[in-house]
């Protein structure tokens, strides 16, 4: 089905990310959507396969479409366009946690083999909290969506110091310690991440252990360049298969019409 | 159990002893904070990150030289930026004393340095919480009631940082976190209209606003443009905060400036990245970059307007008309805005099988 | 100061009532009003010494000006009119709880002597609360108002039957069992029920004991009549004095302009 | 600890599993009725006393005969009192097995004498609540939290009369009572306008009814009229309800009647008296004139349109008139509506002295 000049020729590891979540996502399922490359994302799926995609912004909108363009920021007026409802922090996330929210879209520094999530700090913690090595700038909605969306897809630089046998910080929830029922246990609902999407792989979860599992690489890595920027030993899909590269248009769409300015993807420097 | 800012029942006191008349509430921005905003306050500082956040009222603590203040808010960035750097350059003169609060930075136009700088150098309390847990605290305080269930942060490293505790529900057996109602002593929130009496109606997402002006001791709102009464009852099912929440009522246009303000204008790029690069350099060794932008646009400055005038006016139009002309269109968007039926390239449609 | 031809020369116990009601009531206060009399005195109030009163009404309204009639339900069109804030039963409920009401104004069908109130069932409670003597229409926001408000005004038919030393279910709580502290140890705040305005007294209660006390007595009725009517003893004033008879312009706005239909208040057959 | 709608796990799954598109979701009354409304279910009924309630649903679910519902609601008037006459003239045809419920009367209208009969021969399981208690199951149903702390109702005999819980306070030590989420089965609401996805739009008091929507398993939206979507999100901080917490949309003109409804009509006094009348000889033994009434306006006719061609037009005129023409206006207030300012009669301004 597929002709070869259907691909971009050039493309960044972030637009590769974009490009793969936008084909995650499924048409007219509720995505509540991280700030960044999951608002890219989530226009790119509206203006490719799924232009039914909900999204949900923690400040407040549900259902926009983003015909004001690339918002800045999940509370900025452009991602009040079109929204068909509209109030604030408490109702977005309570409407995460009723269960009307399929996917949270988010990202984080680290990420261990569960797909525990750091956003808060890296040092020694608790001990140096009030002192931490880096500070970052704080779980935001994340750790909420982590623990309320029913699905979580979870953006991702893959370095091998964010990929991490221990965090040092637990912000947003995956599947904890991996034991059996750990989410359930805790209080939680949902089922947990679903996927990661990094500037190397595609990455799922084990059903069995709920560890980090690579089902595809992304266009010039391979299994072993992966594992090789992995701080933890990752399990591989029988069927791991090469990633379908990003198409010419999605390209387009992605430099021309939603982040011209490059806010949240950076411009190839030719 | 300590409280950072009113108590509970302290919080239900000071309603019970005010006047709740309809009155007016206007007054200038400096005897706002005067009155209002006392040396070892809780604050909670409303608006989202960069947007529709009090930065005019946040001028004018830095200009009083409030201290130790306690800040409370979900996401920050502007509001919270101009108090670091004011305790940055000179703690003597106005100082954060802890944070209770989600996430500090500015999304697309990156982390912010000042808040590193505290921070990692431990000269500020941190209490980490999430942003619905921080909308939550004050939903409960505007509720009247002294804690609220939340799933998050079950099973997070937050709990072990803050005074969440988690119970079992009586109803399911299941654990449930309990988050402590936040009743900030003062709320500073700006808003695109209000009466005289303090009834406001918000354009765009509410944030977390209404719910911090129900919840704090006093509340002091700003405002892009005061109109009249009969204007904001004409749909009572718009207004957002009602009078008696309200305490203050200050008009100052370009009030979130240079953040971004629904319906009247977008982010001003260029100057927050002139603040943000001054703190960057700070937070590297070099103080003169913010101690100029402090002296330039602040401590030289007696109001917001005359900070104003110190931005070239095309720069304030221009973001004027982004905001309001809605000039950067997706095209793709717009041309097929029919929701779920929208055509898109047929090669697109396919269901793509790689990735599922 | 008065002259005698200020008097109206006949008005009935419930017209008394709502202007005793009327008169209890501070301008520029927060008064949470429940359905009926309550709202005849709130408008009777604001036509008269209170302009600034404002009405908050358990269905959503607050600050309304009925302008467009009296309401025959709190819940309906006409509570709405100039109203400054408008959201629903639990926005409304909240602002009580939260400490913005400075008078809730109920009703019930029974009350005892530490101002607790019965509106929900006349018969052996708990043994047959499924199949009550008398089923009355419950709560409301009555048990509401008297947990949260910061004061009760209660307005009464005062028939002996009505005024019981141990009521038949305890809906709205007044002083609970009278004992120091007795609210404050249920979880209620407020301070609890100021004045209790019936067909044959003022009525308010004992600051030591918690008990209710005769204040004034309606026109042609005695401090004995009115023991005589209560069926439990009656703390007396030093200073119980006549409560002073409707003015002809309260009658006037009673009858012609506020309930002229008599919705509330039935007409007088001369 | 029992449920009597869904559980709050289950509430979830229900809509996990739901489709949430935004579609087209018009479909006939009774064609609602019968897919989302089931025997034994728990309904939550929307409105308050008379105003707004859904009455032509109940009409359909009368028509249809659904048995051993349980009522969810805070006051209710003609809702509840169609479904227990229905009950009281056959009880195998249509059938109320429970309440949870705070108030059942008509106010200005009236005790209820169908409430009285069932309940003091035993005939329905009571749960008695306050109004405050009612909505704030709902809403803890709609924020996803299995219970939410109240005040009310402490102190109370109610506490023994429902499931309600006290606790202590981990963060005061004071006691505080916990209500336990409401997820009935299907929600039942009338409102305004609404689009064809179900996103509505409430004029006047909202009541309960964003919060039942979004705690029921399913809800069946009825409207007086369908409106365009792009009207309904011009402004979408009006809207009150969005698409994906509504199952089906019917337009009901008169969908409230004889109750209000917020800006089309108000009550019909002549109709709800003769329901009344009807309902009081019932209760006295003459069952009669309760038969006649079901016949002609109920059980004769199909839908809501032929139960109001029974009504004289004029009549409807008329409660259309008195809505949108404020003919019964106040006219002192009208003449004296400055607010705080008004000036009133002299002598009635004086400080009465006594009575304080």
């Amino acid at each position: 089905m597929e002709i070869l000049d259907t691909y971009a020729d050039d493309f960044s590891p972030q637009e590769m990310i974009v490009v793969a979540g936008a084909r995650l996502l499924e048409n007219n399922k509720v995505v509540f959507a991280g700030t960044g490359l999951p608002m890219v994302a989530i226009t790119l799926a509206q203006l490719t396969h799924a232009p039914g995609i909900i999204p949900v912004f923690e400040a407040g909108a549900v259902g926009p479409r983003l015909t004001r363009g690339l918002p800045l920021s999940v509370g900025d007026s452009r991602t009040t366009s079109k929204a068909m409802y509209l109030q604030g922090l408490n109702s977005a996330f309570e409407l995460a946690q009723r269960g009307f929210c399929d996917y949270g879209f988010i990202g984080g520094a680290e990420i261990d083999v569960y797909g525990n999530l750091n956003s808060t700090m890296i040092g020694d913690f608790p001990a140096l909290y009030q002192s931490p090595k880096v500070r970052l700038p704080g779980s935001g909605g994340a750790s909420d969506m982590a623990a309320s969306c029913e699905r979580t897809i979870i953006i991702m630089v893959h370095e091998k110091r964010r990929f991490k046998e221990k965090l040092s910080y637990l912000t947003s929830p995956g599947f904890l310690d991996g034991s059996p029922g750990a989410r359930k246990r805790a209080g939680l609902v949902g089922k947990g991440p679903y996927r990661v999407i990094t500037t190397r792989a595609v990455l799922g979860f084990d059903n069995e252990t709920r560890r980090m599992k690579l089902l595809a690489t992304m266009p010039g890595e391979t299994v072993q360049s992966v594992q090789e920027n992995t701080g933890f030993d990752l399990l591989v899909d029988d069927n791991v298969y090469q990633f379908e590269p990003p198409s010419r248009e999605e390209i387009r769409l992605v430099r021309d019409e939603i982040d011209p300015e490059g806010y949240f993807i950076k411009k190839i420097i030719k | 159990m300590y409280w950072t800012g009113f108590t509970p029942d302290e919080a239900r006191e000071i309603l019970v002893n005010k006047d709740k008349s309809k009155r007016d509430k206007r007054m200038e921005l400096a005897e706002a904070i005067d009155i209002f905003v006392k040396d070892g306050y809780n604050i909670g500082i409303a608006g989202f990150v960069n947007s529709r956040q009090p930065v005019a009222a946040i001028h004018e603590i830095i200009r009083q030289g409030k201290k130790d203040l306690t800040l409370s808010f979900q996401s920050a960035g502007l509001a919270v930026e101009y108090l670091a750097g004011a305790m940055a350059l000179d703690p003597t003169r106005c100082s954060i004393k802890r944070l209770e609060f989600a996430y500090w930075a500015h999304e697309s136009f990156g982390i912010s340095p000042l808040f590193r700088y505290l921070a990692e150098s431990g000269k500020v309390e941190l209490e980490d919480w999430s942003n619905f847990n921080m909308s939550a605290r004050f939903k409960a305080g505007a509720m009247g009631i002294p804690f609220i269930p939340c799933r998050s942060p079950l099973g997070s490293d937050v709990m072990q940082a803050n005074r969440s505790k988690i119970m079992e529900c009586p109803f399911t057996g299941d654990p449930v976190a309990l988050l402590p109602a936040a009743h900030p002593h003062v709320a500073v929130i700006h808003v695109q209209e209000a009466d005289i009496y303090g009834n406001c109606k918000i354009k765009g997402p509410l944030f977390t606003c209404p719910e911090i002006a129900m919840a704090a001791g006093y509340t002091i709102l700003t405002c892009e443009r005061i109109v009249d009464h009969e204007r904001i009852i004409n749909d009572p099912n718009r207004v957002n905060i009602p009078f008696f929440a309200v305490d203050a009522v200050v008009e100052v246009p370009f009030g979130a400036y240079p953040g971004n303000c629904h319906s009247h204008y977008y982010f001003d790029e260029r100057h927050i990245k002139e603040l943000q690069a001054a703190g960057e350099a700070f937070r590297k060794g070099d103080r003169k970059p913010l101690e100029n932008y402090y002296t330039h646009y602040i401590y030289e400055v007696k109001n917001t307007a005359e900070f104003l005038s110190k931005i070239p006016y095309k720069q304030l139009q221009h973001i004027q008309q982004i905001e309001i002309r809605d000039f950067r269109l997706i095209h793709s968007v717009s041309r097929s805005d029919n929701g779920a039926n929208a055509k898109s390239p047929a090669m697109l449609h396919r269901q793509l099988s790689s990735g599922r």
